[in-house]
């Protein structure tokens, strides 16, 4: 394993402390509490009081996600888990409090069994201490289950979307329901699928956690490797683009004349390069098919250690979710003016 | 003899702790296949943490079960911590005012585990998940009971039982769980939760025949 | 190879395209001459009429060097050079000409044998034409060379400092003099080191550059795989760090008591959380040895390709370069408030 | 024949073209060991764009000349953009008012391409590059003027030493370009440069010959 660590088991913490140590200006951490540490990250000023509080959380190993994404107009707090494990109950309870400012908390997580298990518990303690919580669970990643099983897919980079408008929604002084209905809508509004074309490798378990074949990509692929809809051949950068495509505009489905934002983001470990030549090959397509980029992210948004191949997502959009994309934001993962 | 102190927890405990670090990789290798491979280190953890926080201290089962629980549940996150945190803490519930654990108490604890899991997910038997390890086992117990069996017996069939029912995950398509969206694909690998399950329940066992036997 | 592209060898003109499509908001392609088609990127109001121009270029593959430090406050143009391969005199000429507010170009590069041919060719050029330009020739790569030799010594991560203090400079209303006199400091001032963990294929070569044996580690490893000064066996993240901070701290040297900037950038493949425990680890070592930490860096910020590995660049700041490292930019790779 | 008509330049280029096209993978190995294996994509490139810029149209040798080397200089960059472009610029210069190339204006062209390098590389022999195949070719057709040799034999001779110096950079240490800094590890390995420098002069000669002896 040729990687920069020490102990496998304090890489997250460790992470964390460089994390936190490098991004003073738009991070702190946030430790209340024995049971959990590691406490949360939250924005530099957080909570506001008197603004919705935005928290996010996850399994680590997808940077930027999760912090990454903490800061100025984007998360309040966010928890964290172990590489791709859902963070504690009490982790997501403490995020909820370095986020409340009084005005409810988005818990805006994606759709995996520990976390929705782990939110629905720290909700339940956070009643207790009467903080309002609601959630919105995003569920983007169109090959993860049929479409008329929606409830059962998985979030992946289409989160950004999710986190991106309702951090604006809640900045801009919209009550707990009027951010939680931004953010359902972006990513109710959301597709996203990916290509993966290597494994990745837990550090603590030292070998690749699965196997995608030289010469083979697998299609629909999850942001933990969880296994496609279709293995076959590599294929030119067009053609992997016109697959990711018709997956996420016929599923939604796109039609011509929508204005939509696009983001493409690396699972790791492939050359940034190669993200803008296969963005290149996307944008052509959607503009063959009528639809409008209004705004596009290319770059390592939503990893999976060092996994190659892609991601792409996109977000139909109206007045409102353009408003609020296009809000400033200042966090790690997502700074834009 | 026919019931456990309930006080002489320890010793079963550090059987479940010791049989989860044998099985650290093992476990790892299986969630591997269909799923992230981190099962193994994340029981591993979990339970070594415990066996940190016990020390050489004595613990009677009930309130080990609960404390093995809780650090589950605040310290390996996952799926695992809520869903064995779940197992654990209601077991002890149901054996906190007791003196003697004895085959139907033991039973209750078992059935009270199964029952706060399905408070929280939404698995059944046959969907490939560790369900499929403890409703036989369940199952075993109460038949055991019915019929009057000895401790020590009705403890070997429930292993029996488990092991029977982990090895069956192996012929299921996963419904619940990162695995679950392989769909066919998942056919033909064991279910990790399942095999965990398996590991910590004969250990739990083979804990409680020591005690009985001697 | 498992990688996204189409032809090999259109490679950078299909990220390019990409490239300025994703970011129309910062930057624009300039293309003027028959000679090269490719053109340049250029910053969205370049050039800035009285403003010195500020100009890199450099070989592709190093993403986001050079074109994602165009923008605003950061480089005026980039001229664009095929994987690993200086540009053309044609590129850099273009850049300048792109660049060129009328009060002179300062062209900000690393030390190649052909980014010094090309750029001397461009010079000569750009003189008949009447645009004054004068270089910064960054050599921070401490093992490149022996120290008495430092005009040999190769240009790595520690550009970004240069870029970031001569565009600073100039955005600051400097003259060409005062521009050069800053970024030659900024990069006197800076002091790099690689380790390289796994090599990285050209795209249109199809198998790896070099040879990094599983279980080591390449020590002084440059940008394009250049070999270091040491292979050994692969140590832990505090080990490395330990290595890096001696070789670039006793080289400058810096000493207890001075106040730095520390960039710590991934080489393509290293998750970036695993640069966040290295990282933490530096900054441990720089404390103990007195020497403050005023701004830090850490991320992908000059690759190559899908190599693993990282670099360490550190920069003796003082008040100058700190009001120019202060400055707000925003470009696609360097994006600060 | 005792020289080559100015006019006809499109067969000898071609062959220089065809004989980089036919090395492409193997400059691209040797430029692996010990610089960025780009070597041979560079110059297939270049040369390959100067093919498709000459069509099936005719050439004198000095303006074929020339456009290779504006195509060199213009569209592949790195250090062989300018090397190469400055080569066979300088080569043309010297052969621009010439009908008939005959040996001793051959060798003045080389020459003029050697002090044109040296102009803008300060690498000479001896440091591992380009220059270890160029120069002892130039000294090769210096000495078979000077000797009154026949111009098939004195670029049979050519070819010879292009290929001895070529042969000689593998027990050299680098002192410039990219593998310069490899020190003492850089030996044992022949030059890129010198490698396609060999390849270049020897399919010259080749296409040189073969109209001589026409
Ligand atoms: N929603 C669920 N319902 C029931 N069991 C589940 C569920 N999700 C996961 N499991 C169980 O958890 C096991 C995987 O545990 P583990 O690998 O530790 O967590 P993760 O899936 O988060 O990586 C599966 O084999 C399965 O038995
Ligand atoms: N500064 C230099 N002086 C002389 N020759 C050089 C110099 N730099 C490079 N070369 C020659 O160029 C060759 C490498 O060419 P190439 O691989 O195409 O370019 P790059 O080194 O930019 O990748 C070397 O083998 C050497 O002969
Ligand atoms: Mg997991
Ligand atoms: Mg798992
Ligand atoms: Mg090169
Ligand atoms: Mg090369």
């Amino acid at each position: 394993m040729q990687r920069i660590l020490n102990n496998p088991d304090n890489i997250v913490d460790e992470m964390l402390e460089g994390f936190v140590n490098c991004h003073g200006d738009i991070v702190k951490r946030v430790i209340t509490n024995d049971d959990n540490p590691r406490g949360v990250v939250a924005a530099k000023d957080a909570p506001i009081a008197g603004k919705v509080g935005i928290v996010t959380g996850g399994g680590s190993g997808h940077k930027p996600a999760f912090v990454g994404y903490v800061g100025k107009n984007m998360c309040d707090a966010a928890a964290v888990g172990e590489i791709f494990s859902s963070p504690t109950a009490t982790a997501f309870l403490d995020a909820f409090r370095a986020a409340n400012g009084g005005k409810g908390v988005a818990c805006l997580y994606g759709n995996y069994s520990g976390d929705n298990m782990n939110v629905k518990m720290a909700i339940k303690m956070a009643k207790r201490e009467g903080i309002e919580v609601k959630t919105v669970v995003a569920n983007d990643d169109v090959c993860s289950a049929p479409k008329d099983q929606r409830e059962k897919r998985r979030g992946v980079a289409g989160e950004i979307f999710m986190w991106k408008c309702g951090a604006a929604k809640a900045a801009k002084g919209g009550n707990l329901d009027e951010v939680i209905a931004a953010a359902q809508k972006a990513i109710d509004n959301t597709r996203s699928v990916g290509i993966g074309l290597t494994p990745c490798t837990l550090p603590a378990v030292g070998h690749p956690n699965f196997e995608i074949k030289e010469g083979t990509m697998e299609v629909g692929i999850g942001h933990h490797g969880e296994p496609g809809v279709e293995v076959c051949p590599i294929e030119n950068a067009a053609n992997m683009a016109k697959r990711m495509v018709d997956l996420v505009v016929n599923d939604y489905p796109f039609t011509s004349g929508d204005e939509v934002a696009v983001l493409v983001s690396g699972l790791g470990a492939t050359p940034v390069m190669e993200l803008y030549v296969l963005f290149n090959e996307i944008a052509k397509i959607l503009d063959c098919r009528g639809i409008k980029v209004y705004r596009s992210y290319v770059g390592n948004y939503f990893t999976s250690l060092e996994m190659m191949g892609a991601t792409l997502s996109v977000m139909k959009l109206d007045d409102e979710l353009k408003e609020l994309l296009d809000l400033e934001a200042y966090s790690m993962g997502f700074k834009q003016l | 003899m026919s019931s456990i102190k309930n006080l002489n927890g320890r010793d079963i405990l550090l059987s479940m702790v010791h049989a989860i670090q044998e099985n650290k990789q093992y476990l790892g290798d299986v969630d591997g296949l269909i799923g992230d491979g981190d099962h193994g280190m994340n029981m591993n953890k979990g339970f070594t943490l415990y066996e940190q926080q016990l020390g050489d201290k004595e613990t009677s089962l009930s309130d080990g079960l609960f404390d093995l629980g809780t650090v589950l549940m605040n310290k390996i996150g996952g799926s695992m911590g809520p869903i064995y945190g779940t197992i654990f803490m209601e077991m002890s519930d149901a054996s906190l005012d007791a003196d003697e654990i004895t085959l139907p108490l033991f039973k209750n604890m078992m059935e009270a585990a199964l029952e706060g899991l399905y408070g929280i997910i939404d698995a059944r038997p046959g969907d490939k998940t560790l369900v499929d390890t403890l409703y036989p086992a369940v199952e075993s117990l109460k038949a055991s009971v019915e019929t009057g069996k000895d401790f020590v017996q009705a403890l070997e069939d429930m292993k029996a039982a488990a092991e029977k029912g982990k090895d069956s995950t192996k012929d299921m398509v996963a419904k619940y769980g990162r695995s679950s969206r392989l769909g066919e694909r998942s056919r033909g690998v064991l279910d990790a939760g399942a095999t965990s399950c398996c590991v910590i329940l004969k250990a739990m066992a083979d804990g409680m025949i020591h005690q009985l036997k001697n």
